[in-house]
C-alpha cells in the first residue's frame, strides 16, 4: 500500500501518448479531405439518398488510394488490424473531417467481419476488395414480416436444385437495399431442424432476376429502408458462406457487430443542441423543462463515457455486446427524451410541420424497435449479465415447420 | 352517483360509431387530410346533427348537452374524422356562451345545419390571449393582427376571433371569410388529418358580437370547453390505439405464442390502459361539468381532463407503434396519424406545461 | 334525435335524490357519535393498536345496537341490504364521523360476504352474529414464505384424523393476528391434486394450543402484519367453509373483496395536503415539483373519479374487479410519488427523521407489493380486461407435491 | 482512453472487499448505527490506511489519488460501513486543498492515522454556505451560529466549518470538539447507519485555516469533491442492492419458475442496471477528474455523477424491496437501510434539484 501514485492512473479518459500519436497521425491524413458538413444522413433524415450513395462510394475510393479503405480488418484482409480504441478514434476522426460513411456500414463494418471469420478463401478473395473499394454496396437481408424479434424464425426458403439456391420469400428492414449490388440474406434450408439449426448464410446478387425491392416509408417521410421479395431467385452454392445450417451462429457475428455500432449512438451532442433551443426559448433553469433536461444531460455524459468502458472490454478481448445492449436502450430513452423537451419548449409551434423537434419526436418511436427492440435488449442485458434465467421455451427442439404461428400480418 | 350513459347516449354512441367506421373511418380521414367529402358531411351534419349537439333546438341544434358534444367527439376522434366539425362545433359553444339571443338566432342555425363552418381562431392558450387589435365602437370593427394555427382557419366560412379594444376590453369578434383583409394561408402542420392555418388580419371589418363587458367571460368560458372537447378527441383516439394494440398483441405470434402474452408487452398494455381509465373518468366528469354549468369547477375540470387525456393518448399513440415493431413506424400504417394527433392535441388549446402551471395556482401554489 | 335533454343527464356525479336522502339519514344517525380524529389507523401509522382495537370493538357495539354493524349484509344475515353506492356512503359518513374501523374489516368486509356465499347455515349462525357485534375479531390466514403472488402454491398442510383436521405451517402478512379472535386459513388438504384443486377453506380459532403469533415490523417502525406459526393445530372438520379442496373458489370470493376495498383507497387528500406543503416550503408553481404536483393532481382527481365508475359497474351487477386492480396500481404510484416530491420540497430537512412526507417515503414501496403487487395486478387487468393471453404455464395440471421450487427463503 | 482500474487498484478493491464483508458487514453497520467499533477502525484505518488514501505519504497519507478514494468509499458504501470514515476522509481534504502546508502537517497525520475524527460541517448545499459568522483576526476567530446535520458532527474530534467575516470573506474554521461554546445535539435522522447531529456555536474558539482569501476556492473544490465521494457511496450501495435483488430473483420460485425468469422483475432489473452502469461510469469519470485536478471539469462532474448515482440508487434499493415481495419491506431485512442511505445520501451536498439547476446553468441556461 504504500508505493502510490498521485498522478499516473491506468484509469484514463484522455488518449494514451499512443493514442494521441495515431490521433494526430489520421488527422492529418484526412486534413486535405476535411469539409464542413457530409452528405451522409443524420438520423432518420430526409437527404437525397442517390446523391449521398454515389458520395460514399466516391470517397470509399479515396479511402482505398490512401490504404485507409476498411482500417479495423486484419492486414491479411486488405486493412491497417487497428485496435478497438484505434477504430473508435478513426471513426471520430472521420465525422469530425464531415466523412461518415453509414451507407457503407453493412459491408464494411457487418458483413466484412463475418466473411473474415467465416467465408473461404475464394469468398474473401471475391468480396473483400471490391466491398474495400466501395465498388460492392450490401445490404442486410434478415428481418421478416414474421420474423422480428423472434428472427430465427424466419421463413424465407432456400431448396438446393443442383448446385444452386432457390431462393422464395420476403425481406424486411433492409437499409438501402434499392441502392445495394450485393445483400447477404438469412434462408431456411432445413424446414424439418428446429429453428436456429435449419438456417444457411447466403450472398446474393440483387440484379438476380427475381429480386424486387420496394421501399418503406417511414412515419418520418424517410426512407431508410425496403422490403425485398424474393420469387425463384438463383443463388450459386459457392455464394454459401460457412457450412449448410450454420447460418444462424455465422448471424451472430453480424448482429454483435450490428449492436456494437448501434450501441455506441452518442447523443450528448443532441442534447447539448437541446440545451440550446432552450436558452434560445428563454427556458429558465428553475423550469421544469430544464430539471428534466438537465437529468437528460447526466445520462448522455454517461454514454459517452460507458462508450469508453465498452472499447475498454473490446481492447482486452471480452465481449461487451451485453452492455451495448442496454447502451442503446439508454440512447433510445436520452434521443426520445430530448425530442419530446425539445418540442415542449417549442410550445404553440408544436402544432406546426417540421423542425429539428418535430422530426426527432416523429424519429423517436423508431430508436425503441430497429436493431432489435427494447424488450429484447432487456432480455440480452438480464440474461447474460446479471445471469437471470431465460423464459422456459417449450418449442426449442421443435421442428421448424411444426411451430405454432398467429394469423396476425407483420 | 352514476358513472353511466343513458340508453339515449349509449344509441348516440352507437349510431355514430357505426356511421364514422363505414364513412368517415381513418383511411379516408388519411385522404382527406383535414377537409371534408361534401356528402358524408351532409349526412354528418344534417341526418345526424353533429355540429349542434350541444346547442338548443330553438337554434336549430339538438337540445342535447356537452355531454352528447363529447361523446361525438370521442366517437370521431377514434377515427381522427370529422375535418371543420371540431372548429364548428367549438364556434357555435362560443356563439352560445359570447353572442346575444338575436345574433345566436341569426349565425347558429347554419353552423348547427352544416351549411356553413366556422372556426373560433385561438390555438395556443390555456386562456384566450387576444391577438388582434380592434378599433372602432358599436357593433362595426375594424381587427388587425396575426393569428397563428387557426383551427381550420382556411376553411371556415366564420372566424370568430377575441380582440382587444384600445380601451383594453375585450371583444368576441365574427369575420366572414371572403371579408376584405384576411389572408389565410394553410399551415404546414404536425397532423396530418387537422388543418390549420395562419391568418393575418389588416384593419378587417368585423362585427363585435355579444353584450358589453361579456367577452371576457365568454371566452375564458369558451377556452376551458375547448380543453374539454379536446379530451373527447383525446380519449377517443387513445382507446382506438390502445385497442390496435391489443388485437395485434393477441394475433401475432413470436417465439411459439402471441407477444401480448410477454409480460412486457403485456404490463406496458395494462400501463396504457390504467392511464386511459384516469383520462376516460376525468373526461366524462369534465364533459358533465360543462354540461351542469358548474362554472366553479370548470377550470379544474379542463386542467385535469385535458393533462390526462394528453398523457394517455400519447401513450397508448406510442405503444401502438411499440407493439406493431417496425411495421408500426411506416408512414403506411395508420399509427403515426395517431401519434401525430396525440401530440398535436396537446399543443393546442394550452399545452400540459401550461394546465399544470395553471392547476397548480388554483391549488394554492402563488409564487 | 330530436327529444334531448340539456338538463337532466343519467351520466350524474352528485348524489341521486335517493341518495342524497340516504347520506342525511346516516349523517343523522351518526352526528351524536362524531369525533374530531379516529384512533384507527392511517396508512403506516405508528398508534396504540392495543387501544385501537379496543375503540373498534366498542363502536362495533355501539353500531350493533343501532342495527348498522354490517349493513352492507343482506338482511337476511343481520344487514341492511345496502346498494353499492350505499355502501360507499356509508363508508364516507363514518370516516366524516371519525368512526372508520379498518382493524375490523377482514371480518365484516372480507370474510363476512364468504361466509354468506359459502358457508353452512349452522356456520352462519355461530359466526356472523358475533362478528357484526365485533365480539369475534378476525384475521385472514393466507400467504405463506413459499406463497406470496403464486399464493396457490401455500404449503400449510391439513389432515384430517377423524373429523378433526391437524394443522402445520406458517402464514405470513396476517394483519392485526396478535389481537384476532378467530382466523380464516387457507391449508393444502389434497397434495397430490394440482395446486388450486386440493386446497380447503378453514376457520381456526386463534386461541387453539399449537397457534404461534409473532409480530413483523415494517420498515417504518410500524407493526401491522405477523407471522403465524401452526404446530399440530387441530381444527374441527365442522368449521370446514364450503366443501373439501374447494378453498381456492372460496378465496377468490374473499380476495376480490380484499382488491376491491384496496382499490377504493383515495389519494385526493394526501395530494391536496402535498400541495399545502408545497405551499408552506414556497415552491412556485414554474418549478418541476410544482408540474409533477399538478399532474399528481389530476391522477389522483381521476381515481376519485374511476371509484365512482366501479361503483356503478357494481351496481349494475357487473364485476370490476380488474378495473380495481389498476386503481390500486394507480393509487400506490400516486401516494409513492406524493411521497418523493414532498420529502424533495423539504430540502436538507429530509436528512432528518420523521415527519408526515418521510413516513409516505418509507411506506411506498408496500403500497407495490401488499395486496398483490403491481406485476400481478397487471397480468389481471390484461387478461380480464384486454383480453391478452395467459402466459404458458406447465405445470398447470401437475400434482403440488411434484411442482419445482427454488431455494431460497421468501 | 483506459476505462480500467490499475492491479493495484483491483487488488485494494478486493483487500477492501474481503475486509469490510468480513468485519463491517451491513448486520454490523445496523447495529452500529453509524458508529464504529474500534478494533475494526483501528485496523481499517492502521493496517489500510483508508482515512488517507487521497491524502499525499509525507502528511501521513497513501499517497494515492482519489479514484482510491472512490474505491474505498464504494466498498464501504456496499455495507453501509465506514461509520465516521466518510466525515473524516472528506475534512482531511478539506485541510490538503485549505490548509497551509504547517497546518496540514500538524493536523493531517492524526486524521489519517485514524488516532482523530474529523467532519467538515456543511450538510446541504451544492456550494458551502456559511452558516457561520466569526469575528476577530488573524488566525483566532470566534464563529456563532448554528449548522443543522452536520455528518458525524457529535463523534467528531476535530470540526471545520466554513464561516462568514465581517468583511464578507469566506474562512475555513477549525474547532475542537472540547471547545467552549460548542453544542452538538445528535439529529434523529432517516439514515440509521450513519450519524448527523445539529451543531450550536456561541462565541467559540476557532482557528482560521489557510491563507488569507483562499478559503472560498478550497471550500468550493471541497463541496464538489463531496459530491463526488457520496458518488462513490452510491455505486457502491446500488450495486449490492442490485446483487442481492438478483441473486434473489434467481432463487425464489413461483409458478414453478425463478421469478427472474418472468420479463416483468426481468426487464425492471436491466433497467436498474442500466442506470447503474451510467452512474458508474459517471462516477469513475468524476473521480478521474477530481484526481487529476481538473478543475475546469470539476463542478460538471461532480453535478452528473451525484446525479446518476442518486437516481440508479434510488432505484436498485426500491428494486431489491419490491424483488423480495414482503419480506423486503420489513424492519429485518436490510433492503431498508440502503433504501434510506440512498434518499440520505440524495439530500447530503446538494440535492437533486439542486445540482440539476447548476448544471443547467453550466449549460447555458441563465434566467
Amino acid at each position: 500500500m504504500s508505493q502510490r501514485r498521485t498522478e499516473q492512473t491506468s484509469l484514463d479518459f484522455e488518449d494514451s501518448p499512443a493514442d494521441a500519436a495515431f490521433r494526430a497521425e489520421v488527422r492529418a491524413l484526412l486534413a486535405p479531405h476535411a469539409r464542413a458538413s457530409t452528405l451522409g444522413l443524420d438520423a432518420g433524415g430526409l437527404h437525397d439518398l442517390a446523391a449521398a450513395v454515389q458520395d460514399a462510394r466516391a470517397w470509399q475510393r479515396t479511402l482505398h488510394g490512401l490504404g485507409w479503405a476498411a482500417p479495423s480488418w486484419p492486414r491479411a484482409a486488405g486493412g491497417r488490424d487497428l485496435t478497438p480504441g484505434q477504430s473508435v478514434i478513426w471513426g471520430q476522426e472521420c465525422a469530425r473531417a464531415g466523412r461518415s460513411r453509414s451507407m457503407l456500414t453493412a459491408g464494411l463494418d457487418m458483413l466484412g467481419p463475418t466473411l473474415i471469420a467465416h467465408a473461404s478463401d475464394t469468398q474473401k478473395l471475391r468480396f473483400l476488395e471490391p466491398t474495400a473499394r466501395g465498388d460492392v454496396m450490401w445490404c442486410q437481408l434478415f428481418s421478416e414480416p414474421g420474423a422480428g424479434s423472434d428472427l430465427a424464425a424466419l421463413s424465407t426458403r432456400a431448396v438446393l436444385e443442383g448446385d444452386t439456391w432457390l431462393v422464395n420469400g420476403q425481406k424486411l428492414w433492409s437499409s438501402f437495399a434499392n441502392y445495394a449490388d450485393w445483400g447477404f440474406l438469412l434462408a431456411r434450408t432445413e424446414p424439418n431442424q428446429p429453428k436456429h439449426a435449419g438456417i444457411s448464410f447466403l450472398l446474393v446478387d440483387m440484379r438476380s432476376p427475381g429480386v424486387e425491392v420496394r421501399p418503406l416509408v417511414e412515419m418520418t417521410g424517410g426512407n431508410h429502408f425496403n422490403e425485398v421479395f424474393f420469387t425463384d431467385v438463383r443463388v450459386p452454392d459457392a455464394q454459401r458462406v460457412g457450412a449448410r445450417a450454420a447460418g444462424w451462429t455465422i448471424a451472430r457475428t453480424t448482429l454483435a457487430n450490428e449492436r456494437l455500432s448501434i450501441g455506441q449512438m452518442a447523443p450528448l451532442e443532441p442534447v447539448r443542441r437541446l440545451f440550446a433551443h432552450l436558452a434560445a426559448r428563454g427556458v429558465s433553469r428553475d423550469s421544469a423543462l430544464a430539471a428534466e433536461a438537465a437529468q437528460l444531460y447526466a445520462w448522455a455524459k454517461a454514454l459517452d463515457l460507458l462508450g469508453a468502458r465498452v472499447l475498454t472490454k473490446l481492447a482486452r478481448g471480452e465481449n461487451p455486446s451485453a452492455e451495448a445492449a442496454l447502451m442503446k436502450n439508454a440512447a433510445g430513452e436520452v434521443l426520445g427524451r430530448a425530442a419530446r423537451i425539445g418540442l415542449e419548449a417549442s410550445g404553440e409551434d408544436a402544432l406546426g410541420g417540421g423542425g429539428e423537434w418535430q422530426h426527432r419526436y416523429l424519429y423517436a418511436p423508431s430508436l425503441h424497435i430497429g436493431g432489435g427492440t427494447d424488450d429484447v435488449m432487456k432480455n440480452v442485458a438480464a440474461e447474460q449479465v446479471l445471469g437471470l434465467p431465460r423464459e422456459p421455451d417449450p418449442w426449442k427442439a421443435t421442428p421448424f415447420e411444426q411451430l405454432p404461428r398467429g394469423a396476425a400480418k407483420p | 352517483m352514476n358513472f353511466a350513459f343513458d340508453e339515449e347516449q349509449e344509441a348516440l354512441r352507437a349510431t355514430l360509431r357505426a356511421f364514422v367506421t363505414e364513412h368517415w373511418p381513418v383511411a379516408e380521414a388519411r385522404r382527406l387530410a383535414g377537409g371534408c367529402e361534401p356528402l358524408v358531411w351532409r349526412r354528418l351534419t344534417q341526418e345526424l346533427g353533429v355540429a349542434g349537439l350541444a346547442i338548443p333546438e330553438e337554434l336549430g341544434g339538438q337540445g342535447g348537452s356537452f355531454l352528447e358534444l363529447g361523446i361525438a367527439f370521442a366517437e370521431l376522434g377514434r377515427e381522427l374524422a370529422g375535418g371543420p366539425l371540431f372548429a364548428t362545433a367549438l364556434a357555435a359553444r362560443a356563439l352560445l356562451h359570447g353572442a346575444t339571443r338575436a345574433e345566436q338566432a341569426e349565425l347558429l342555425p347554419a353552423l348547427t345545419s352544416g351549411a356553413r363552418t366556422a372556426t373560433l381562431a385561438f390555438a395556443g392558450g390555456v386562456a384566450p390571449a387576444a391577438r388582434l387589435t380592434a378599433s372602432g365602437s358599436g357593433s362595426e370593427l375594424a381587427v388587425s393582427g396575426e393569428v397563428r394555427f387557426a383551427l381550420s382557419g382556411a376553411d371556415a366560412d366564420l372566424l370568430l376571433f377575441p380582440a382587444r379594444l384600445g380601451s383594453g376590453e375585450l371583444a368576441l369578434c365574427a369575420v366572414e371569410r371572403a371579408a376584405a383583409g384576411l389572408d389565410a394561408q394553410p399551415a404546414n402542420a404536425l397532423d396530418l388529418t387537422r388543418r390549420f392555418a395562419h391568418l393575418s388580419l389588416r384593419e378587417v371589418r368585423a362585427r363585435r358580437l355579444g353584450a358589453a363587458g361579456s367577452a371576457e367571460a365568454a371566452l375564458t368560458r369558451v377556452a376551458r370547453e375547448a380543453a374539454i372537447a379536446a379530451s373527447a378527441e383525446q380519449i377517443g383516439g387513445a382507446e382506438r390505439c390502445l385497442e390496435v394494440a391489443v388485437s395485434h398483441a393477441r394475433e401475432r405470434f413470436q417465439f411459439g405464442r402471441p407477444i401480448g402474452s410477454f409480460q412486457a408487452l403485456k404490463h406496458r398494455l395494462a400501463d396504457a390502459l390504467m392511464l386511459l381509465d384516469l383520462a376516460r373518468s376525468a373526461a366524462h366528469w369534465a364533459w358533465w361539468v360543462a354540461a351542469s354549468g358548474r362554472s366553479e369547477e370548470l377550470a379544474e375540470a379542463a386542467h385535469v381532463a385535458k393533462l390526462l387525456g394528453a398523457e394517455a393518448y400519447a401513450r397508448c399513440a406510442a405503444d401502438e407503434i411499440h407493439v406493431h415493431g417496425g411495421m408500426g413506424f411506416t408512414w403506411e400504417h395508420d399509427a403515426h396519424l395517431y401519434y401525430r394527433r396525440a401530440r398535436s392535441l396537446e399543443a393546442l388549446f394550452g399545452d400540459s406545461a401550461a394546465h399544470r402551471r395553471e392547476l397548480a395556482g388554483e391549488l394554492g401554489l402563488v409564487t
